[in-house]
């Protein structure tokens, strides 16, 4: 918590940009979903407004801005009106739980005639210290949103949609939550930046057996340590967040449009900012566990500072250190972001599963197989610990 | 050893068959009962015969600050009573064999939990341990009526519950009461019965309110209900009838030997001025038993129920003999606990055995059996023999001594009794009569159910008890022998009655062998 | 020379070996085989005794052989061994039972060869002979008492022989429930003499017994003790009140009929007093009991026997007659002459009965004397026998029954313990004996046929006549050991020296006899005239003028009624105890156990249901009232503490 | 003067204690039950305040993500046409418990008053001395080595509640059959 | 009426008021509503008060044992949930109904 005025604003400055980072996203996705899926399909998508389309989520943004709201007539209103409002609160807390970029350093400086620091700033909402769980117990609420907007738009389908969506995410959260315990004892820690920490530099170093092994050309990514515990994280977080293949609770041929079915406006767009924000912490978690966090593979972190200070990028330090973290926060990004790809691709690979696969996956494969993961890693960390 | 072994082996039987595949359980069971009565009968080989006193005495103490001891020891009272135990429990897995068809697993264990139990009743010198044991029967029993029994099992099984739990309690009552008794006179709490026996407690004569006479009815109470005696007799016909057969084989042939036993452990050495002073009383209440159990047997229109009312009649044979207080008596009471035990054990068997076949015990519906069955015919009657004992069949020689014992006590008492020899003949042969000559009746006509003569496993299950039945008629010093000392110990001093334990150990804790020692 | 004890063994063991052997293959259908064995054994048994009584004899003779095997029971004071002894009383038995048992048995093979279980038949046959032989060898009470209960069973078993009828079956039951009614009371006489002399043994007993004391009451233990016998003596040997399972007895095959109900089993009391007669002497109110018990029951069996039909009940209540005739001598102190009686009687009786076998197997098992007649020229054989029985029975001299008889007779009324009246019931009954077996005489062999056309009599086979010829060559000759002293020139009888030690004379304490060649003589001729007389009366009423009997029974037909219903003493029986016994029962049962005590114990359950209602109002299933009460709880513990 | 911490409890108490009441006197189930999740949440803010935040992090967990839903799931699931009472009746019943609550928050009334009104006895917080990283290490090492024991068995618990609720819930009409 | 400012500064003693009174709201209800699931929701806030004061125990004796127990309750928690609401879907199916006073029928 801050200390002083500047502290306070940066930290207020500084949440209020993560929370814009998630909505602003959003149009970028959805329209990079469209383009995608066009591609994919061998169509066009949106190509007619501005260049490349890009100028179509704007038109979409003021649609929805100025559509009628409506509200269904026996709806429940707190419910109705709660629950859009409900859906962007998980995400936009749990993205602020991540690490964005690296922290930086602001050493003392004069500003409108006072002293002002020396500052240590995290690229992070706030720190708890103990990162995943609260990532998780935030993200874990946004079954309310489903659920509230189920029951509160009166409309079967709309219920039946959220129920089947807030069981789908109770179910998975569990898979999703043991796969996690695997990578935390690989790394012995809950703090995302120690976690970060032990994945920055070359070359993928481990030791099997008592004998220490390394590979030159590969990163020290938690994805080798736990490509199991990885994959089941993938596939159960596409189930966490409602997306194909496991999208059954708007099942369109079954439930018209399922729990946002009697939504339209800006109300639908806050479910659909909701949603993108949990596939965008989902792909954040995936970056920081598997893929190195912010860090550049190939390159020390130590080098990108140097990096920025000589290049002449900014001579002052203090410059220098949130340009750099600016960097590490861009590649972050662009982690997110191939992720983010992967759901949309994903999207019109799969087919989508029955509601009672959905389950069998859920409890009897992903379950036992994060449960395996477990053993395995704890097996595996008892003859051989990790160099660190 | 060998006593804990043979308390706690069935225990540990009950164990193997909870973990047993209901296909094996039979067999296993029946070889696991044969091994404890193989194991039981090591004692024959141990047991000093010329010894009165209490041997292969184990002591552990269980709660030490209330002297309550896990204390096991045996005597000549005990010893046959421990061993007809393990020999109806073979007998009884194999006379089960077909009549329980379900939860089999359930019935072996309670068999076996019974089993320790009564064998532990019989072996135990601690009155808490004895209590333990005298109620943890109930529990098995209950179960086995409950689940296993008749139509109105329930009625039954609770009406038996109750009435012997109402008895114990008085009991545990008087338990209590002697321990503090212990403590008063020794100045320490104490369960042993030796020290029980040492106890001099106050008895006025001609007035009731006083600590023997209460304890003597108290501890009378528990043990008549078992036995049971004339006025509380009501639950054993239900529970017989209610009871499967081994159930009631188990019930008339062991436990009900564990209220005779314990007015022989128990109330006429502990209370020995009282026991002579109310001597009368049992004699009458064993006496009005006898005739009218046989009498009440008689009209019974159900074989069961009539042969669950002899074993009234013959258990108010042992309580007379009991009562008789002399050698005799007490001698042939013994005796005639085991042969109860034996033929009416048999007569349930046997019983059982035609209603597999019929599915009927009403005495009116049967007729001509003899002509059907003919072997089976020739066991019952052999039984029939036993159970009104015809000499040169066990139960003469208990009827027989009992009945001296008796006349030497009191006349009249043995007069009346006498009437009992004839009543027995009469109810017994008029069933035998009514179900096994004569034309033949509904059942053992009906043409789509013939009925098939005893097969190999029935026969191996009477054949034990027959030959028993005439050994123990023909040879009745073979038995006698190993309880003489004890019973000459108990007579002759009956009122100033001491057990001492052989071989003396000296690291026996209890305040009897240390005030011996003094 | 084998030893006694094994003699004794083989004498003992060799029914019991044909019983083993026949009970095992108890299925089979060979009665020769069966019987043969069963016959073999008896034989040997009669071997053995003979050759164990033969030592009683010549120049260096024992007073008694005994033997012991193991000791049976030891208890406190009580012991008693596995012993036996054949002594002058006993050896007669002995011989009598396996003798004649040897000639039953083998008139058995033909008699029951068309039986469907004839192995059967001769393995109880064989087993009761092994339980009289424990009866009549044991040396103590208890042993006795083993045999006397095992003849019991035999007899329940014989009589329901054929057990699917149900009345057969029925008899007995009665047979064995009456026997027990007097076995009660031979139990409490074994006790009664334990506790007086300590011991059970016949010799003991006797050794033991106080010297000239003579118990002159009725409560003295001896008297108590001796009367406790007699009701055991009553129910083996079917005297009033007791007599009543022989005649139905009569169910079982014929054979049985005639060596139990007729020659041994039933004389067990008498044996039995026989044995103990020191004892009895010492107790002269137990013995006017005896000898007037005796004498009613002579009485009152032989006018019963005037009106009966059934071929074997005239020879049943004939034999219970006849058994009254032994009590009463022994009743007079005239055991010699009873146990003299005892032998005769099995002798002729037996015959009479085999007799009636052979006629019953003759008719096809027809019993009703009113559908035979004239059978004398079918069954020779059979009517020569029987006629030689029928004088024996009524008294004819030289033949057996008279010399016993006569003793009797003369016994009652010369001793001190006999009587002028008793005498004269003897010599009534003698009469009416007389009467009865002319009639039967005249019913079954002589006179007109009223045999049914389809019967055709035949005479039986030589297995069965040869049994009747041995008995009746002794019937003839078994009285000549007893010839009165008067006929001998005052010289002792055979019989007389025989029982010299073992028949203690009557105390003189007791009085005189009387000693009168004359009056011996004069009563002799008026018992054999009487006798005589209503023989030619009976032959008069049933072969002359067969039509008299009816007119007479048709005027004075009450009496008739009483007596061919047998006084109604079964009925009596039914009517006054059995039934009220069951009714009474009933009433026990459905009243004090079922509506006093359990409904007592109801009771007591209602007042814990009342209490237990009362608690159960706070015990609803409510789980918020319990929640309730826990907050309360805890609303007032933290009260009081944090007060 | 308050610090930010202060502020925060009792900013997170009142929220519990009003939703908290809301769980108890909303008269419809769901609104209780979402009543009962920002208490849950206000809690887990309250273990924060304490410095447990991986306690917080588990309430979120198993309270606010997976209890409470389930709540909320059967609350919908059932058809709840016929409007029920909302309190249970019974007078006297209803009065003895309201009483005794009475009585306790009666006492707890005196306690706080005493409290804000007298001398302060209340017992104040240590600084919280570790990190909460290093919190959560101590607290993962007592639950595996002393209370490893109550761990397994609260295992296997959880295994046997797993199973007994699914066999419950698959029983189909109801406790008694109809007869 | 003299506050002290004093205490207003936040000491173990508020978070056991705080935890007291919220169990007691939960016990009221409990005590006073009818619908099942709410009664379990109320035990749920009852359970819930409780951890407040074991975790704040555990701050104040600078011990984890309070937050092992607090745990253990979650966990019971959790089961207890489950367990009653399989419960009160029984109950429901078969009375069409989640009134507490349909649990008195649950017998065997």
């Amino acid at each position: 918590m801050g200390k002083d005025v500047f502290e306070i604003v940066v930290n207020c400055v500084k949440m209020l940009l993560i929370f814009l980072v998630m909505v602003q996203l959003v149009p970028i996705l959805v329209w990079l979903e469209r383009r995608v899926s066009a591609f994919m399909q061998n169509r066009f998508g949106p190509n007619r407004v501005g260049p490349l389309g890009l100028i179509q989520l704007l038109a979409d943004a003021v649609k929805f801005l100025f559509k009628e709201p409506f509200f269904p007539e026996k709806g429940m209103a707190v419910m109705y009106y709660g629950a859009p409002i409900m859906a962007l609160i998980p995400g936009a807390l749990a993205l602020a739980a991540i690490p964005l970029g690296a922290p930086f350093h602001l050493e003392q400086f004069t500003w409108l005639g006072r002293e002002w620091g020396p500052y240590d700033f995290i690229m992070q909402g706030y720190d708890f210290g103990v990162g995943i769980v609260i990532v998780l117990g935030v993200s874990s609420l946004g079954a309310y949103s489903l659920l509230m907007a189920g029951w509160g738009s009166s409309n079967k389908y709309s219920l039946l949609g959220a129920l089947r969506a807030s069981a789908q995410m109770v179910s998975y959260e569990l898979a999703l939550g043991l796969s996690l315990v695997g990578i935390l004892m690989v790394f012995n820690t809950f703090s995302f930046y120690d976690i970060i920490a032990q994945q920055t530099g070359m070359p993928l170093t481990f030791n099997f057996f008592g004998k220490v092994h390394s590979i030159a050309w590969l990163p020290n990514w938690g994805i080798f340590f736990n490509p199991l515990g990885a994959l089941i994280f993938f596939c159960a977080s596409f189930a966490e967040t409602n997306r194909l293949p496991f999208d059954l609770p708007e099942a369109e041929g079954e439930l018209v449009a399922g729990f946002h079915t009697e939504y339209g406006g800006f109300a639908l767009l806050m479910f659909y900012i909701g949603e993108y924000g949990h596939m965008m912490v989902a792909s954040a978690l995936m970056a920081t566990f598997y893929f190195g966090g912010y860090t550049i593979p190939y390159v020390a972190n130590e080098s990108v500072a140097n990096w920025v200070s000589s290049g002449g990028l900014a001579t002052h330090p203090n410059w220098a250190a949130f340009l750099t973290s600016l960097i590490f926060f861009l590649v972050f990004l662009l982690k997110v972001f191939l992720f983010l790809l992967i759901y949309i691709w994903v999207r019109w690979t799969l087919p989508r599963f029955r509601y009672d696969q959905l389950m069998d996956l859920g409890w009897k494969t992903m379950l036992p197989w994060a449960l395996f993961n477990t053993v395995l890693t704890a097996v595996w960390l008892a003859f051989s610990h990790r160099p660190v | 050893m060998l006593l804990s072994v043979i308390t706690l082996l069935p225990l540990a039987f009950a164990l193997v068959m909870l973990v047993l595949p209901e296909k094996v359980i039979r067999p296993v069971a029946l070889l696991l009962a044969v091994v404890e009565f193989a194991v039981s009968l090591l004692l024959l080989t141990s047991f000093d015969k010329a010894s009165p006193a209490i041997q292969l005495v184990e002591q552990i103490p269980w709660v030490p600050e209330m002297g309550i001891s896990y204390f096991l020891g045996i005597d000549g009272l005990s010893l046959w009573l421990v061993i007809l135990t393990t020999f109806l429990t073979p007998i009884v897995v194999l006379g089960s064999w077909t009549a329980i068809d379900n939860r089999i697993k359930g019935f072996h264990a309670a068999l076996f939990v019974l089993q320790t139990s009564m064998i532990g009743s019989f072996l135990a010198m601690d009155a808490v341990l004895f209590y333990v044991f005298f109620e943890l029967s109930l529990v098995p029993m209950y179960f086995m009526v409950g689940i296993w029994g008749g139509q109105r099992r329930i009625y039954a099984t609770v009406k038996f519950f109750i009435y012997t739990m109402a008895g114990s309690l008085m009991m545990l009552l008087a338990i209590i009461y002697l321990m503090f008794a212990c403590r008063d006179t020794f100045g320490q709490m104490s369960a042993s019965l030796l020290d029980f026996y040492r106890l001099k407690i106050p008895f006025v004569a001609g007035e009731f309110l006083n600590p023997q006479t209460l304890l003597f009815f108290a501890f009378s109470l528990a043990f008549a209900i078992k036995v049971p005696m004339f006025p509380v007799h009501t639950w054993l016909p239900d529970a017989h009838v209610e009871a499967p057969t081994p159930g009631s084989v188990i019930l008339a042939g062991v436990m009900l030997k564990m209220g005779s036993y314990g007015f022989l452990r128990f109330v006429l050495p502990m209370f020995a001025e009282a026991s002579q002073y109310y001597a009368w009383l049992f004699l009458f209440l064993g006496v009005v038993g006898i005739i009218y159990g046989a009498l009440v047997a008689m009209v019974q229109p159900d074989i069961k129920k009539l042969i669950a009312y002899s074993s009234v009649s013959h258990m108010g044979y042992v309580m007379i003999g009991l009562f008789s207080l002399n050698m005799y008596g007490v001698s042939g009471s013994l005796y005639q606990m085991l042969n109860h035990g034996i033929s009416t054990g048999a007569l349930f068997l046997l019983i059982g055995m035609i209603y597999e076949r019929t599915h009927n015990r009403e005495i009116a519906k049967y007729g001509g059996l003899a002509k059907a069955l003919p072997i089976y015919t020739i066991i019952f009657i052999i039984v029939t023999m036993s159970s009104i004992a015809v000499p040169m069949t066990n139960g003469f020689i208990g009827e027989f001594m009992i009945l001296l014992g008796t006349f030497e006590a009191s006349r009249p008492f043995a007069i009346a009794a006498v009437t009992g020899v004839v009543l027995g003949a009469v109810y017994m042969l008029w069933m035998v009569k009514r179900v096994f000559f004569g034309p033949a009746g509904e059942l053992v006509r009906d043409e789509h159910h013939p009925l098939h003569d005893l097969n190999a496993r029935e026969l191996t299950v009477m054949a034990p008890l027959v030959v028993l039945i005439f050994w123990m008629g023909l040879n009745p010093n073979f038995f006698l022998d190993y309880s003489k000392a004890s019973l000459d110990h108990f007579v002759k001093n009956r009122d100033n009655y001491r057990l001492a334990v052989s071989p003396a150990q000296p690291k026996l804790e209890n305040v009897a062998v240390r005030g011996e020692a003094q | 020379m084998m030893s006694n004890q094994i003699l004794f063994a083989i004498l003992l063991l060799a029914p019991f070996v044909g019983f083993m052997f026949n009970g095992i293959r108890w299925k089979s259908h060979n009665a020769t085989l069966a019987g043969v064995v069963a016959t073999f054994a008896v034989f040997v048994s009669f071997v053995c005794s003979l050759l164990l009584v033969s030592q009683l004899f010549g120049a260096n003779a024992v007073p008694s052989v005994g033997t012991r095997f193991f000791e049976w029971m030891n208890v406190g004071g009580l012991q008693v061994q596995a012993g036996f002894v054949i002594d002058h009383i006993s050896a007669i038995m002995v011989l009598v039972v396996t003798g004649v048992g040897t000639l039953i048995h083998m008139f058995s093979i033909g008699y029951m060869s068309h039986d469907e279980r004839p192995s059967k038949y001769f393995a109880y046959l064989n087993f009761f002979l092994f339980n009289m032989l424990l009866l009549i060898l044991g040396e103590n009470l208890l042993l006795m008492f083993v045999g006397w209960e095992g003849v019991g069973l035999c007899s329940y078993l014989l009589i329901g022989f054929w057990f699917t009828d149900s009345e057969k079956a029925a008899a007995g039951m009665k047979a064995f429930i009456t026997n027990r009614i007097g076995d009660a009371g031979f139990l409490l006489g074994i006790f009664t003499l334990f506790f007086l002399f300590g011991t059970v043994n016949f010799s003991e007993i006797i050794a033991r017994l106080p010297a000239g004391g003579i118990e002159m009451g009725w409560t003295g233990p001896m008297t108590v003790a001796c009367l406790f016998l007699f009701v055991g003596a009553t129910g083996k040997s079917a005297q009033i009140p007791l007599y009543v399972w022989l005649p139905d007895a009569m169910a079982g095959p014929t054979p049985v009929s005639a060596l139990i109900h007729a020659a041994t089993m039933v004389t067990a009391g008498v044996y039995m007093i026989v044995r103990l007669n020191p004892l009895f002497l010492m107790a002269p109110n137990a013995l006017h009991v005896v000898a007037v018990v005796g004498a009613a029951t002579a009485f009152f069996a032989a006018t019963i026997g005037l009106t009966q039909w059934d071929i074997k009940k005239i020879l049943a209540y004939s034999t219970v007659s006849q058994l009254g005739y032994m009590f009463l001598a022994c009743g007079v102190g005239a055991f010699g002459a009873g146990l003299f009686h005892v032998m005769t009687h099995a002798f002729f009786k037996a015959l009479m009965f085999l007799g009636s076998g052979s006629v019953i197997h003759a008719m096809h098992e027809e019993q009703d004397v009113r559908k035979m007649g004239g059978l004398r020229k079918y069954l020779p054989i059979t009517h020569a026998t029987f006629f030689i029985g029928w004088l024996a029975i009524i008294g004819i001299p030289p033949f057996a029954g008279f010399f016993s008889k006569d003793e009797i007779l003369w016994q009652t009324a010369s001793s001190p313990l006999g009587h002028k009246a008793l005498w004269v019931v003897g010599v009534l009954t003698a009469g009416i004996t007389s009467f009865y077996m002319t009639r039967l005489m005249c019913l079954t062999f002589w006179g007109k046929s009223r045999v049914p056309k389809e019967t055709h009599p035949h005479e039986a086979p030589p297995v069965m006549w040869i049994p009747l010829a041995v008995l009746a060559v002794l019937s003839t000759v078994g009285g000549w050991i007893g010839i009165p002293k008067v006929m001998l020139g005052g010289e002792d009888n055979w019989l007389e020296r025989w029982f010299h030690h073992v028949i203690a004379p009557v105390p003189e304490a007791l009085g005189h006899a009387v000693h009168s060649h004359a009056l011996e003589w004069a009563a002799m001729g008026v018992s054999l005239s009487f006798a005589v007389i209503m023989a030619c009366l009976a032959y008069t009423f049933y072969v002359s003028n067969p039509s008299l009997p009816g007119r007479l029974a048709q005027k004075f037909h009450g009496t008739y009624r009483l007596i061919y219903n047998k006084y109604f003493v079964d009925e009596f029986y039914f009517a006054r105890i059995i039934n009220p016994l069951i009714d009474a029962s009933k009433g026990l049962w459905a009243y004090v156990d079922v509506n006093f005590i359990d409904r007592t114990t109801y009771v007591l359950g209602d007042v814990v249901r009342g209490v237990g209602s009362t608690a159960k109002s706070f015990q609803t299933g409510n789980l918020q009232q319990y929640a309730m009460y826990i907050a309360v709880g805890l609303a007032v513990t933290m009260f009081l503490i944090l007060r | 003067m308050l610090s930010s911490a202060d502020f925060l409890f009792y900013f997170l108490g009142l929220v519990s204690l009003v939703f908290g009441l809301g769980v108890v006197l909303f008269r419809n189930p769901i609104y209780s039950a979402l009543c009962l999740v920002i208490t849950m949440i206000s809690v887990a803010g309250i273990f924060g305040t304490l410095d447990a935040w991986f306690i917080a992090g588990v309430q979120l967990i198993v309270y606010a993500g997976a209890v409470t839903v389930l709540f909320v799931m059967v609350l919908m699931l059932f058809d709840l046409k016929h409007e029920m009472k909302t309190f249970s009746k019974g007078v006297i019943g209803n009065g003895v418990k309201l009483a005794a609550s009475g009585v306790l928050l009666g006492m707890l009334g005196t306690y706080i008053w005493a409290t804000y009104a007298t001398e302060p006895t209340f017992k104040p917080l240590p600084a919280a001395a570790t990190s909460s990283i290093k919190a959560t290490k101590d607290l993962a090492t007592s639950l595996f080595t002393t209370y490893i024991f109550s761990f397994e068995v609260i295992g296997i618990l959880l295994l046997v509640i797993a199973v007994g609720a699914v066999t419950l819930s698959r029983i189909t009409g109801g406790t008694h059959h109809a007869d | 009426m003299p506050i002290n400012p004093e205490a207003w500064k936040v000491g173990l003693d508020h978070y056991l008021y705080l935890s007291s009174l919220l169990f007691i709201f939960g016990m009221l209800g409990v005590l006073m509503r009818r619908n099942v699931i709410v009664i379990l929701m109320c035990i749920e806030l009852m359970l819930n008060a409780v951890n407040i004061s074991f975790i704040a125990f555990s701050r104040y004796a600078e011990s984890t044992n309070g937050q092992v127990m607090v745990f253990f309750v979650m966990t019971i928690a959790a089961a207890e949930a489950a367990v009653g609401l399989a419960l009160a879907v029984t109950v429901f199916k078969k009375f069409k109904e989640v009134n507490i006073r349909f649990f008195e029928h649950l017998k065997g």
